[in-house]
């Protein structure tokens, strides 16, 4: 076995799904049950982020993936780090809960609902009515920047221009709201 | 590489199908730079330049670009065939007579949301020229979303048109009810915008495409796939029109938000998700309709009873009016049960009486609000028709609309919507609709109640403080005016409506463009 | 090799971590993420789908998402710090002040 | 419905301006703390009726003068009020010579009035927006009666008629500080309602019958167009009513719906056994008297009545009942008339027995008779009350006969006026009356198909001579004799102002030539001056209600004539021997008929009866079983407020249980919801 087959035989498609799925859910759930520090929940979440990049490239959306780690990853966990750092605020969950009772009644039925979903995704499987039973085949181009360009400049472009225009409402609420002195 | 340079074929475009939409788009472009440049300047053609003085020039602006866009929109409102925007193979939008006329309607509502905010807006405070750029920005949104065809753009716009409301809800900065409003009401947005996007995506999973007329060809209602995306897309929309049981938050957020934005959320927004529930209904979902229609029917019903129950206990006038406008959801639900277009013709037509009356009760009490404070109690109206004969008439006119009391505009759209749900069920033989309509009757009935207590504590109590110098702003007047004027128009005249120059058949209007969409 | 489906009971399974953050966690922040988590677990499965079908609207919807999701998460943190300048807390609890 | 040449746009101008009027002056009164300057109250209020005149007259012109091959008639389609694929109504006017001839009274009376009340009104300061409220009622009341007049169906008569009802009980409690006033004012319109609910009936009963017969309408030329096809319908009767061994009844539809259009007719016009309320309507201002209580809204039914002649002709048996209403209420109200003591009281009873002369000659199938009789009795009854008016102002508000008398003097031209407003009621030659009681009496005596018709022509010449008893009582007292007025009073007494006299002059020459222009006689048109047809109203409104031709010599017309004049002579010999030359023989008079007198001084006890039969023990059931019981115990304690009261319970502890004010249990709802609403669409969890 030479350490090339060794390499395919750890890093496979199947062992990197399970890899990188396996992290997605961990820090997913490192964000929900992480109590007391919120920069470590913001941390997990950059890693679920990451790991589910990696579930892009593996799903031919090279592009996306990219974004997935620039603008998700690079920009928006980091705006969560500096608004939990400049507003200084630990524990924000010291005090009891108003409502546990609620949360623990919620919790079991998100749960159930989970298992429920599960199944239902896997028995779609055995039963696809319709939907596409197996990737279809594509081209190497697919997900590329030139491909995605392509549908998005021609069928997509009204989709881009409002896009811009969603960018600037942003831009003009987040700011009216957040400045520290308005006059 | 030059393949693919060939490979580019550019799009067609076709801007003057989209005129309105350019205005509005114009206008949140232009909007924030003019604010810039206006508050740099001490002076302006030799006048001072104050803060007041740029809100109103802003609102000004404003109001011409959304009347450009509604002047443009009615011109086609007369054409109600599709017009083809951009790409025929891959349309993202329709702009046909039911997209025109619901365009107008939200138009309509935006306008005078924005005449009636630069005063309102001064009193409590929060005189940014940001708010007119938020509007048009959601108004762009509500636009969209009521002629998207695909479910990308429907998400785009449904976010588009939220965000800015957000913000809008929480624009009194320095008031801790209005951060808490926006708070929540982003949380449980952004919440319910997951669960819809999550649908979309098992829709688009079940069917390979993202346009509602491809997903309409493919459908399966045996398919639990797509009854589970079809339903969390149903949820989002719903959330929107805030119906039972995705409606708390509207009770908080409106009483939480500055009153013209409470007043624009629950119209226009109302206006564009029912256009989007249209089109989602009317061609993706169609050939499941029969296994949704169940579902629906307890969302409309329990809304008409769950809105109209907790708004008898209010004492706050914006809180009473948050749970009217869930029961008229509820209402507004029946006309989507009705199968064929008469159910959508009622819907749209009591959509455009439901905005006049709703902005001129919020508009009354806005124009309440005094010293950073809204004067919002149900006990602040005591003794209105004395101190503020005109205020206490048009707010009463707009109770006696909303509770549904003949010859006002209410009476009339009820009656639309009650009708055609009751023609659906007599000629279906189905006597589910002919109880929907028999619980919508009921429960006006029951709305009477507390839409009558307000007409008999501003006529029949005594006021309980000093007559307020009338400072009411001759915007406001206006708009008052036109939304007690229409509640009576539509109501006596719905089939010649005189606008200006010519008759309108507001009834023919509706029923032709509810038309217009249905393939 | 995994199936389509198993990428989507992945992102199901992200999907419902999400939904369980938002109804348990009473920092607003917190809530917040896991609303950025929700949208990631449509996206994972709108990728999937997409390269089940070989087209790429899904991966426009995605491209959108992460779009629409920055906007979000910049209008959505400014209304939590104007909330925090007034009130000093992020724990949703404390904010009822509108409620019957 | 609109042929070319019966189009006609400017029908709509005559409501209009009344409306606009009361519209303008009402929404400023609203909204205003104060009101207009008098004069611009009196410009905007004046010159509405007078406008609708001035275009009714140029309309009427036309009418009269134009050339219609298929009936005469304008019709002014504004829009369709409700469209529905079975039934349709219009709002649309009629302008016939029947709605000609109302809308001339109307508008022409309706004008004088306004302008004699800017004199009446002048001095009330009762109300600091009082003047300026009376007028805008009084616009809104000529808006309602010509709505009432020129409705070109049912439906826009039913909303005239309902209006005029309004603005009367707005008008009559128009002091409505006074509890008694308001109180008349709710009389009226209670009294009114029942009336008004037979109304109702009757329309849905016509409706219900035409849209049996395929068509559906309830426009009045239609209507006449198809009445035909309904004479064979009776009442339906459910199957049961027959097995259970009920005779089963046969009664023709149309006059049970005939029937149901008198009774709302009673109640407008005040006739038996629905006419208490008008004498208690006199606590309203005088103009209002005389313009709603005797010119124009109390003949609306008799109106209504000729405008459904159609209907009649086809239910003899409810014109008889019409008949003998009308010939019964003028004996029993003109016997009345004759005790009274306050003046505006008499004038009451005079127009209840007037009135019932109209009646008695639809009754007879003579509508022109009671159309002509209802014009010159708007005349001289809007004449003598507000001669009354003028009398009551220049006595500060005095309405006692007891306690006038000598006035002659000091008010000559109230004095002449309110002669000839009395010669003209009692029927002297050559005035108005004369010739329209005549035509009436000549009805009744030709007529032969009423049971009894020369009985109540008998009745009705007996009344002629009460009628001139009471009226000239009345004159004798206010106008002849020694004072009975206290010195100072009638010291300051003195003739009103041009603006109060003008109008009076003005109806005072109607009330004596109206008559003779309108309807001179045919028999006498073809022996003074050799002219058939001299009797123009009577041709005039032939073209719209069905008239009996009746020939008949010069001499019978002659004899009938002289009777009714001589009858009235005797009586107004008595009169004047009682109360002018031997005024001492009255007490002693009194005194022995004092049984007969406290009876019809006490108005017949009907009012008492009324309370004792029907108001009492409706008043002590409401209070006994549906106020304390059905009221208090069933709805209120276990329905209203018991569900008021668990709807707020539930209400209130669901509010506090599920809209807590936190974010994460509206999350925990829309998830609950959710789940649910997948569920059930998935079928099945």
């Amino acid at each position: 076995m030479t350490f090339g087959e060794i390499v395919h035989l750890v890093i496979n498609e199947q062992n990197l799904f399970i890899f990188f799925s396996t992290v997605a859910i961990l820090s997913a759930l490192g964000v929900v049950l992480n109590l007391s520090n919120t920069v470590y929940a913001a941390l997990s979440l950059v890693v679920s982020m990451l790991a589910l990049a990696g579930l892009f490239v593996m799903l031919n959306a090279e592009f996306v993936g990219v974004l997935q780690v620039m603008i998700y990853a690079g920009a928006i966990v980091v705006l969560f780090l500096f608004v939990v750092m400049l507003l200084n605020l630990r524990g924000g969950e010291m005090a009891a809960d108003r409502q546990p009772f609620l949360k623990l009644v919620g919790a079991g039925i998100v749960i159930a609902a989970t298992v429920k979903l599960t199944s239902l995704l896997g028995a779609a499987r055995s039963n696809p009515s319709g939907i596409q039973k197996d990737w279809m085949p594509v081209g190497p181009e697919f997900g590329s920047v030139r491909d995605i360009g392509l549908v998005l400049y021609t069928d997509y472009l009204l989709l881009f221009q409002v896009s811009g225009i969603l960018l600037l409402a942003g831009i003009v609420a987040a700011v009216i709201l957040a400045k520290q002195k308005v006059d | 590489m030059e393949t693919s340079v060939l490979e580019f074929t550019a799009p067609e475009l076709h801007f003057g199908t989209i005129s309105p939409l350019l205005t509005v788009a114009l206008g949140a472009v232009l909007l924030p730079i003019i604010e810039a440049y206006l508050s740099r300047r001490k002076s302006f053609l030799s006048r001072p330049v104050t803060r007041v003085w740029i809100g109103f020039m802003l609102s000004f602006i404003s109001t011409i670009f959304l009347a450009i866009a509604l002047m443009l929109t009615l011109g086609k409102l007369s054409v109600p065939q599709a017009e083809v925007a951009f790409n025929a193979a891959h349309p993202m939008i329709a702009m046909d007579g039911t997209a025109h006329f619901l365009i107008a309607t939200i138009l309509l509502s935006a306008i005078m949301t924005i005449l009636v905010s630069g005063r309102y807006l001064a009193d409590v405070g929060a005189n940014y020229g940001e708010y007119y750029a938020l509007v048009l920005a959601s108004v762009l949104g509500m636009m969209l979303l009521a002629a998207s065809t695909n479910m990308i753009m429907l998400f785009v716009s449904l976010e588009l048109m939220s965000i800015p409301i957000y913000a809008l809800a929480g624009f009194r900065r320095l008031s801790v009810r209005s951060n808490e409003s926006a708070m929540k009401y982003f949380i449980i947005g952004s919440f319910a915008s997951g669960l819809m996007l999550y649908g979309m995506a098992l829709l688009y999973g079940a069917t390979g495409s993202v346009g509602l007329a491809e997903i309409g060809t493919k459908f399966d209602p045996e398919s639990v796939l797509h009854l589970l995306g079809a339903g969390l897309l149903l949820i989002g929309l719903t959330f929107k029109i805030a119906a039972v049981p995705f409606h708390q938050w509207a009770p908080d957020v409106y009483e939480g938000a500055p009153t013209t934005v409470s007043g624009f959320m629950a119209t226009a927004v109302k206006v564009a998700a029912f256009g989007a529930l249209f089109r989602v209904l009317s061609l993706a979902l169609q050939p499941g309709i029969e296994s949704l229609y169940g579902a629906l029917w307890v969302i409309a019903a329990l809304s008409m009873t769950v809105g109209n129950v907790m708004a008898m206990i209010q004492r706050n006038v914006k809180r009473m009016l948050a749970y009217s406008s869930i029961a008229h959801a509820g209402y507004l639900l029946i006309g989507l049960i009705v199968p064929g277009s008469g159910g959508y013709s009622a819907i749209m037509f009591y959509l455009l009486v439901y905005t006049f009356m709703t902005i001129g009760a919020f508009t009354v009490i806005s124009v309440l609000a005094k010293d950073h404070e809204d004067k919002d109690q149900i006990d602040d109206l005591a003794g209105l028709s004395v101190l503020r004969p005109f205020l206490a008439f048009v707010m009463a006119v707009c109770m006696f609309s909303l509770a549904g009391i003949p010859p006002f505009a209410g009476f009339m759209a009820k009656f639309q919507l009650f009708k055609a749900a009751i023609q659906a069920s007599t000629e279906l033989g189905d006597s589910s609709l002919l109880w929907l309509a028999i619980i919508g009757v009921l429960n006006s009935a029951v709305s009477l109640y507390y839409y009558l207590r307000i007409p008999v504590v501003m006529y029949m109590r005594d006021p309980e403080r000093e007559a307020d110098p009338d400072s009411m702003a001759g915007f406001e007047r206006l708009v008052l005016f036109v939304c007690a004027a229409a509640v009576f128009v539509l109501g006596i005249f719905p089939h010649d409506v005189f606008v200006i120059f010519w008759d309108v058949d507001v009834i023919a209007v509706v029923s032709e463009a509810a038309r217009s969409m249905l393939p | 090799m995994p199936d389509v489906w198993h990428y989507q009971m992945v992102a199901a399974v992200l999907f419902m971590i999400g939904i369980m953050g938002v109804l348990v966690r009473r920092n607003v922040i917190v809530m917040f993420m896991c609303i950025e988590l929700m949208l990631n677990a449509a996206n994972l499965s709108l990728i999937a789908f997409s390269r089940l079908w070989g087209n790429l609207d899904g991966q426009i919807f995605v491209f959108m998402v992460i779009i629409v999701a920055a906007v979000e998460v910049a209008v959505g943190l400014a209304i939590i710090i104007a909330l925090v300048r007034n009130r000093d807390t992020v724990n949703i609890e404390e904010s009822s002040l509108l409620k019957w | 419905m609109v042929n070319d040449g019966h189009a006609n746009d400017y029908l709509r101008l005559i409501p209009l301006f009344p409306l606009l009027g009361a519209l303008i002056s009402g929404i400023w009164l609203m909204f205003a703390r104060k009101e207009w300057p008098r004069s611009i109250v009196i410009l905007v209020a004046c010159s509405a009726p007078i406008a609708s005149f001035v275009v009714a007259f140029s309309q009427f012109l036309e009418l009269a003068t134009a050339k219609f091959p298929d009936g005469r008639f304008f019709i002014d389609n504004v829009y369709t009020w409700i469209g529905s694929h079975s039934f349709q109504a219009e709002m649309s006017f009629l302008f016939d010579p029947l709605s000609a001839v109302m809308v001339m009274v109307v508008t022409g009376v309706g004008s004088l009035i306004h302008i004699y009340s800017i004199g009446y009104m002048d001095d009330d300061h009762r109300d600091d927006k009082g003047f300026q409220r009376f007028f805008v009622y009084l616009n809104l009341f000529t808006f309602s009666m010509l709505m009432l007049v020129l409705g070109d169906n049912l439906l826009v008569l039913f909303v005239g008629w309902e209006g005029v009802g309004l603005c009367s009980y707005l008008l009559i409690g128009f002091w409505y500080l006074e509890d008694h006033n308001a109180m008349c004012g709710q009389k009226a319109f209670v009294v009114n309602r029942i009336g008004d609910f037979a109304f109702l009936i009757g329309i849905f009963i016509l409706f219900w019958a035409f849209y049996q017969a395929g068509h559906p309408t309830i426009d009045f030329l239609e209507m006449k167009a198809h009445i035909g096809e309904l004479t064979e319908l009776t009442v339906p009767v459910p199957p049961w009513f027959a097995t259970i061994g009920l005779a089963v009844p046969t009664w023709k539809l149309l006059t049970v719906a005939g029937l149901c259009f008198f009774v709302g007719a009673c109640g407008k016009s005040a006739q038996l056994p629905l006419y208490v309320w008008l004498p208690d309507a006199m606590a309203g201002p005088t103009p209002v008297s005389a313009l709603i209580h005797a010119a124009t809204m109390v003949t609306a039914g008799v109106y209504m009545v000729c405008r459904m002649s159609f209907l009649y002709d086809h239910a003899p048996g409810a014109l008889s009942t019409i008949a003998w209403v009308g010939g019964l209420t003028a004996f029993f109200a003109a016997t009345i008339a004759i005790t009274q003591k306050d003046i505006k009281k008499v004038l009451a009873y005079s127009t209840v027995s007037q009135l019932g002369y109209m009646f008695l000659a639809a009754g007879m199938a003579s509508y022109s008779a009671a159309i002509f009789h209802l014009a010159t009795h708007a005349f001289f009854k809007a004449l003598l009350f507000l001669a009354a008016g003028s009398v009551i102002l220049g006595m500060h508000h005095e309405q006692d006969m007891d306690k006038m008398g000598g006035l002659r003097r000091k008010m000559p031209m109230t004095h002449i006026v309110f002669l000839i407003g009395v010669l003209a009621i009692i029927g002297a030659p050559p005035l108005s009356g004369f010739f329209s009681k005549d035509e009436i009496l000549l009805g009744a005596f030709l007529n032969h198909d009423v049971p009894g018709a020369k009985f109540l022509w008998g009745l009705a010449l007996f009344t002629a001579g009460l009628t001139s008893f009471y009226m000239l009582r009345l004159y004798f007292r206010i106008f002849t004799g020694p004072t009975r007025a206290s010195a100072d009073v009638f010291s300051h007494v003195k003739e009103q102002p041009a603006v109060v006299v003008g109008p009076l002059v003005v109806l005072a020459l109607l009330s004596v030539f109206a008559g003779g222009v309108m309807g001179f006689p045919d028999a006498y048109g073809q022996w003074l001056m050799s002219m058939p047809d001299s009797n123009s109203l009577r041709h005039f409104l032939s073209e719209t209600v069905s008239t009996s031709e009746h020939h008949i010599s010069l001499g019978q017309e002659l004899g009938l004539a002289g009777l009714a004049v001589f009858v009235a002579l005797v009586a107004a010999g008595l009169a004047a021997v009682l109360y002018f030359y031997r005024t001492e023989l009255v007490p002693g008079l009194t005194k022995k008929l004092r049984h007969v007198h406290t009876v019809l001084l006490n108005k017949y006890y009907v009012d008492e009866f009324y309370h004792a039969v029907i108001i009492k023990p409706l008043i002590r059931m409401s209070d006994a079983l549906l106020f304390r019981v059905v009221d208090q115990r069933i709805i209120d304690g276990a329905g209203v407020n018991g569900i008021a009261k668990l709807v707020r319970g539930i209400a209130d502890n669901g509010i506090k249980f599920a809209q807590t004010g936190l974010a994460q249990t509206y999350v925990f709802v829309m998830l609950i919801g959710g789940v649910a609403f997948l569920a059930y669409l998935v079928g099945g969890i």
